[in-house]
């Protein structure tokens, strides 16, 4: 059943993620990234990584997507104005780029990982628990994070500066 | 659960490219800024998984510090937005392109 | 010990920084102080290292200090490095000491001029540089120190630049001084490829014992000699240095006499491991040193400038000066360098203080009868002339007899050296005391121009009488041995010079002391004679200096006119050269290179404005463009 | 996972949601006879004995009303919006213990729908996932006093939010679990965390009023000011959802304090588990009246401080339980460490 849920997540985290890039109105757009968001979390707890998949809907549906309603509220960003034809006519290359790399993308994956781990691994079953997480945090990588810490407060003081009206 | 982990790559896969084709299309920056997410966290569940199959918690680590890169990335992204928007008057890329002239 | 000879350069610097940033925050009296206590700073650290060194034994007499790594490149690791040594000590001293006591003067002679802080950083950026200059380890370092020197020439000799005629003097300088240094850096090239350092020590020690031909050592060397020629102002190259006294009076006495121009004389002093091995270089030495005692006395005779008069004398005694180092009697070359600067020093600072009391009458024939006027002055002067004339018992004499006798001593060919060396101090002598007579003896003639002098005020005086003192005493420490001293100064000298094959204490002891005795009888005759001559033309009979002039006619039209030698130079070499320029400028600067340089930026801007359409702006084509590259990549790791 | 955890797994669900629906019924009329009690006035009495059936004529009034939507709105998301609200508010409950363990015929349930080893975070996403309804909700609305409301509440609720979780971190470290078992077990084997960190119990009270955006925070629907807030423009049952979520917020805010700060559903000085099914209607029965306290507390508190400004607001959250809630951690932190 977790099989087919899992499938079920993605193909609705697809059609969201294509939503959210297709449709011309930002406020769609952010409501389907939170969506998208929601989904990807799901099948982050199917793949037993409950940390992180709290952290997705925490941080990343929780926050900064808030963040994202906020500016498009603030900015009051009116829906793309259509454009005649279907791809403005100086970006068709774009499409042909982004067909190759996906094309060659699948194909580099079909050729080296296929024979790879078909199955998860028997003995990492709850091995996303917070306590495992944290382990792994606070010990091998425990400089890392004292330094997106660090990160954290640069970009706070930074958005603040950038944000207020007068310097 | 069954799921190969080729399916679940070429899965991130193609949600990286939904997020490329926002990014080069949209003209909006708002949208181009929410198509970056999508690539990023494209690559998260590449690295969930891997870590899932790998039996190794580090990708979760990994994926726990691009959380964090990713907040503060937004705080300050959309700190940019809003004052360019507060001096351009638009928030259309094709647009902001100071840098031209 | 060592630890404390980077001060010595340190305070200079100092001084240089403060009066030259922080100026306009101080007044005339602090800034001139400030650069005053900053040469004392270096002085007195000298004179403690110089006391230090007498106590030790004559081998131990080195400290040698490394700063940090100047020019870490490959191999050349260029270091900046201080060596003091009996010699760097002497110099070091006669640097600080005279720069002190004309530091002192400045004060009172650049009162009220505008300039007179950047006057006073650049005098301190001179010692710093001319300090670099005599303690440096190597020879990038004193090459550093030598170029700063000239810079400093440059910035002084034109300091009133406003004056256009100065600002060329400047410039003047600054030019012939390059085509000496030219040489030079082709030296320092030849020695670097040669012996893989520059360092001055090293270079000593491997030069005596290296399988190298004589005509390597030769050609450095003379390349050497010709950066001394040009920054010493010998012939040929010693034009600028007549119209270098465009600068202040005190800048004259400093750079233009006692110190920088000697710079020359120390590098041969400093070097001369490497000059020992090249008797032609030696030889070509002496024969022009002799040659511009001899021709800068001649002209000096006609001249009625003072600072003039006094110019081609600096000249003259450089000359005896490359005489006595060409003959290998380094230590008395060097010996000579101290009491002129002494002397030269206190010549200068007198001759200011007769500028200053006449408010900036220079000529001659304005001058006379000043000795009620200007009492100190005129004593303090007598003195001077009196050493540089070589009286008895006066610097003077010791130094320039030890170079006769040298000169005498050095072997039976070269006699004519000596004889020359005699006469030109006879004419030393006469227009020494002609310059002395007309400006203190004879007619006022500034009545007539309605001048009032005034002896100068005694923060310029206290430092003639000081120089005096020093003129007079200067020269016990170097009593040769036939009038019953022991040349201590030799001696002091002696572990860091070269011993050149023919002078030598074997050498000198040959020929008896009666004769050295002798030969110092006969120069104290010519000298006296000399003197007499000047007071009977000068002082008994005025009008016999007209009708000499007369009767000599083609003589003094000769020597009045400097020989004509900036008239031939700028014929023979100015005027093809500016035709040269004119022609390169017309034909290939504008057809070939402007042609050259516009056609490839006619072709880059063509080339650019296609590529330019790549920078459109446009985020999304740069992102486009970092797709480009992961494909790229991608098909890499495919066929991979 | 068998048919019987199937079974014992859904009925749980089914008896959670009717209990909350039924006690939303409950508070409100609660709110309007205890409102009533406080000002001197009698309130509704006469739908039913002592007006019972009052807030269930006014449910019945709500799904009858004409259904208006105002021709200004975005019609997705305005229609989206209440059910955003109203989802996260429901399932929230979902992770509180509400009794011990069962023992039922050889197996054990958990009185609990859902026992998952991440309860404290998952109500915390949870929570942060609500603000949507909120902003959307006003954002949607096309008209200028629910769009303030919703910022407004949607930036009350980022603030307060750090407030809140500051103050659990504190009981985090102290029980060394994230499941609400371990915290209740541990408070249980020791003492409730209320007596141990008060300051924590402070602030997580004072965070809680803000999050459920109830008096005195109420400023997101501030009716002198804005009107009605963020949903000035919906009526009929699209508005009941908006009620009924606040109330659901109330109780889950309530249950989310007991179990944190009052053991659960822990009853002082008797052992639960020892008494066999006499236990279990025990801890029910104490976990529901301390419940009820919080809930009394909650119209207790609106009729007796005034409504804050929104600077106040602010500052109160940023300068003042911000630093409270971290002057906790570190008093906690030293405290540990002092005993280990």
């Amino acid at each position: 059943m977790t099989t087919i849920l899992f499938y079920l997540f993605s193909a609705l985290l697809l059609g969201a993620a294509l939503f959210v890039v297709l449709n011309r109105n930002p406020i769609y757009s952010v409501v389907g990234l939170v969506f998208a968001f929601m989904n990807l979390a799901a099948m982050y707890f199917l793949l037993e990584a409950y940390f992180i998949g709290v952290l997705q809907v925490l941080v990343y549906a929780g926050a900064i997507m808030v963040l994202f309603l906020f500016v498009v509220m603030l900015l009051n960003v009116q829906p793309d104005r259509p454009h005649p034809g279907l791809i403005h006519p100086d970006r068709w290359w774009f499409g042909i780029m982004a067909l190759i790399f996906v094309s060659l993308f699948l194909l580099l994956i079909g050729q080296g990982v296929r024979a790879l781990l078909t199955s998860p691994a028997e003995d990492a079953a709850g091995m996303g628990s917070v306590a495992d997480v944290g382990e792994a945090l606070f010990t091998s990588f425990l400089l890392p994070f004292e330094i997106a810490s660090l990160l954290l407060t640069v970009a706070l003081i930074g958005t603040v500066f950038l944000a207020k009206k007068k310097v | 659960m069954v799921v190969p982990l080729y399916h679940i790559l070429a899965f991130a896969g193609l949600l990286f490219t939904i997020g490329v084709v926002g990014v080069l299309f949209r003209r909006n920056a708002i949208i181009v800024f929410m198509s970056v997410e999508i690539m990023l966290n494209a690559v998260n569940l590449a690295f969930v998984a891997f870590s899932r199959y790998h039996g190794n918690v580090n990708g979760q680590v990994f994926v726990f510090f691009i959380m964090t890169l990713a907040a503060a990335e937004v705080a300050v992204g959309l700190a940019i937005i809003v004052s360019l928007f507060r001096n351009l008057r638009t928030s259309d890329i094709s647009e902001i392109r100071l840098m031209k002239h | 010990m060592a630890e404390t000879l980077y001060l010595i350069t340190l305070f200079p610097l100092l001084g240089f920084l403060i009066n030259g940033l922080a100026g306009r925050w101080l007044s005339e009296k602090q800034s001139g102080y400030i650069a005053s206590l900053a040469v004392l700073g270096s002085f007195l650290v000298s004179a403690q290292l110089l006391l230090a060194f007498l106590a030790l034994p004559a081998e131990e007499r080195l400290l040698t200090q490394t700063l940090f790594s100047w020019i870490p490149v490959g191999d050349l690791n260029i270091q900046v490095g201080y060596r003091f040594d009996p010699l760097s000590a002497v110099m070091a001293l006669v640097v600080s000491g005279v720069g002190l006591l004309i530091h002192i003067y400045s004060i009172g002679y650049m009162q009220g001029d505008p300039g007179v802080r950047r006057y006073f950083s650049f005098l301190n950026l001179f010692t710093f540089m001319m300090l670099n200059l005599v303690l440096a380890d190597n020879l990038v370092l004193m090459f550093l120190g030598w170029e700063g020197v000239g810079l400093c020439s440059y910035l002084l000799i034109g300091f009133w630049f406003e004056d256009e005629a100065k600002a060329r003097a400047g410039m003047k300088a600054f030019i012939v001084n390059r085509i000496g240094d030219a040489g030079f850096i082709v030296a320092l090239i030849l020695l670097y490829h040669q012996f893989g350092t520059l360092s001055i020590s090293e270079i000593a020690q491997a030069a005596p014992g290296a399988q190298i031909g004589r005509g390597f050592f030769t050609a450095t060397t003379l390349l050497m000699f010709l950066g001394a020629v040009g920054k010493s102002a010998q012939i040929p190259l010693y034009v600028w240095l007549p119209d270098a006294m465009a600068g202040p009076t005190p800048v004259s006495a400093l750079i233009h006499a006692a110190t920088m121009v000697t710079a020359g004389v120390y590098l041969i002093a400093r070097n001369s491991v490497l000059f020992s091995l090249a008797p032609a270089t030696m030889s070509i030495v002496a024969v022009i040193g002799i040659i511009t005692a001899f021709f800068a006395a001649t002209i000096a005779i006609t001249q009625n400038d003072i600072k003039k008069v006094l110019a081609y004398s600096t000249i003259s005694q450089l000359g005896y000066m490359f005489t006595a180092v060409g003959v290998g009697a380094f230590s008395a070359g060097i010996f000579h360098l101290m009491t002129h600067a002494f002397f030269k020093g206190l010549l200068f600072l007198g001759a200011g203080s007769v500028i200053h009391g006449l408010k900036g009458e220079q000529d001659l024939r304005s001058m006379g009868g000043l000795k009620e006027q200007l009492p100190t002055t005129h004593w303090t002067m007598l003195v001077g002339v009196m050493a540089i004339a070589g009286i008895p018992g006066l610097s003077g004499f010791f130094s320039k007899d030890e170079i006769l006798w040298a000169a005498f001593s050095r072997h039976e060919g070269f006699s004519w050296l000596w004889l020359a060396g005699i006469v030109t101090a006879g004419i030393t002598a006469f227009y020494m005391f002609r310059l002395f007579f007309r400006t203190f003896y004879g007619k006022a003639a500034w009545q007539e121009a309605g001048y009032q002098p005034h002896e100068s005020p005694s923060v310029m005086t206290i430092p003639l009488v000081l120089l005096a003192f020093l003129s007079i005493l200067g020269g016990y420490v170097g009593i040769p041995a036939a009038l019953g001293g022991v040349n201590q100064f030799h001696h002091f000298l002696e572990p860091v010079l070269a011993v050149y094959p023919g002078v030598g204490a074997a050498a000198v002891q040959h020929p008896s002391q009666g004769l050295e005795l002798l030969l110092m009888g006969v120069s104290t005759v010519v000298v006296l004679g000399g003197i007499y001559y000047a007071y009977r033309v000068y002082v008994q009979q005025p009008t016999l200096a007209d009708d000499l002039a007369q009767r000599m006619g083609l003589l003094h039209r000769l020597s009045f006119n400097k020989y004509f030698v900036d008239e031939a130079y700028h014929l023979l070499i100015v005027r093809p050269f500016q035709a040269l320029a004119e022609g390169l400028w017309k034909w290939f600067d504008i057809q070939v290179v402007d042609g050259a340089v516009n056609g490839s930026g006619h072709a880059i801007a063509r080339i650019s404005g296609a590529i330019r359409r790549i920078q459109s702006g446009l985020i999304q084509h740069y992102a486009s463009i970092i797709l480009l590259g992961v494909i790229f990549i991608l098909i890499y790791l495919y066929i991979d | 996972m068998d048919t019987f955890d199937l079974l014992a797994t859904i009925i749980k669900v089914v008896i959670v949601f009717v209990t909350i629906l039924v006690t939303i019924i409950i508070l409100g009329l609660a709110e309007r006879r205890v409102s009533g009690f406080m000002q001197y006035r009698l309130g509704p009495n006469r739908v039913g004995p002592w007006g019972l059936l009052q807030t269930v004529a006014d449910g019945i009034k709500f799904l009858f009303k004409e259904d208006i939507i105002p021709d200004n709105v975005n019609r997705p998301i305005y229609l989206l919006a209440p059910v955003i609200t109203m989802i996260p508010a429901f399932m929230t409950f979902a992770v509180i213990p509400f009794g011990v363990p069962l023992e039922i015929a050889g197996h054990t349930v958990k009185l609990q729908v859902a026992d998952i080893n991440i309860g404290l975070l998952y109500i915390l996403a949870l929570t942060s996932v609500g603000v949507y309804g909120l902003v959307l909700a006003g954002w949607s609305a096309g008209s200028k006093y629910p769009l303030l409301g919703g910022l407004r509440s949607s930036a009350q609720l980022i603030s307060y939010e750090l407030a809140m979780g500051l103050a659990i971190v504190g009981v985090i470290m102290v029980s060394g679990g994230l499941t609400f078992n371990e915290i209740i077990t541990h408070q249980q084997a020791t003492s409730w965390n209320f007596w141990k960190q008060p300051l924590a119990a402070l602030v997580f009270l004072v965070a809680m009023f803000a999050e459920t955006n109830r008096l005195p925070f109420d400023l997101t629907e501030a009716e002198q000011e804005l009107v009605g807030g963020y949903h000035t423009e919906y009526s009929s049952f699209k508005f009941l959802m908006f009620y009924m979520s606040e109330y659901a917020n109330v109780i889950t805010a309530s249950g989310f304090m007991v179990c944190l700060f009052f053991g659960g559903w822990d009853m002082p000085f008797i052992d639960e588990k020892a008494l066999g099914h006499w236990g279990v209607v025990l801890s029910v029965l104490a976990f529901v009246s301390k419940v009820g306290f919080f809930l009394f507390l909650y119209i207790w508190v609106r009729w007796t401080f005034p409504r804050f400004r929104y600077d106040q607001l602010m500052r109160l959250g940023w300068k003042v339980l911000l630093p409270l809630g971290l002057v906790n951690i570190f008093a906690v932190g030293l405290w540990m460490a002092l005993r280990a």
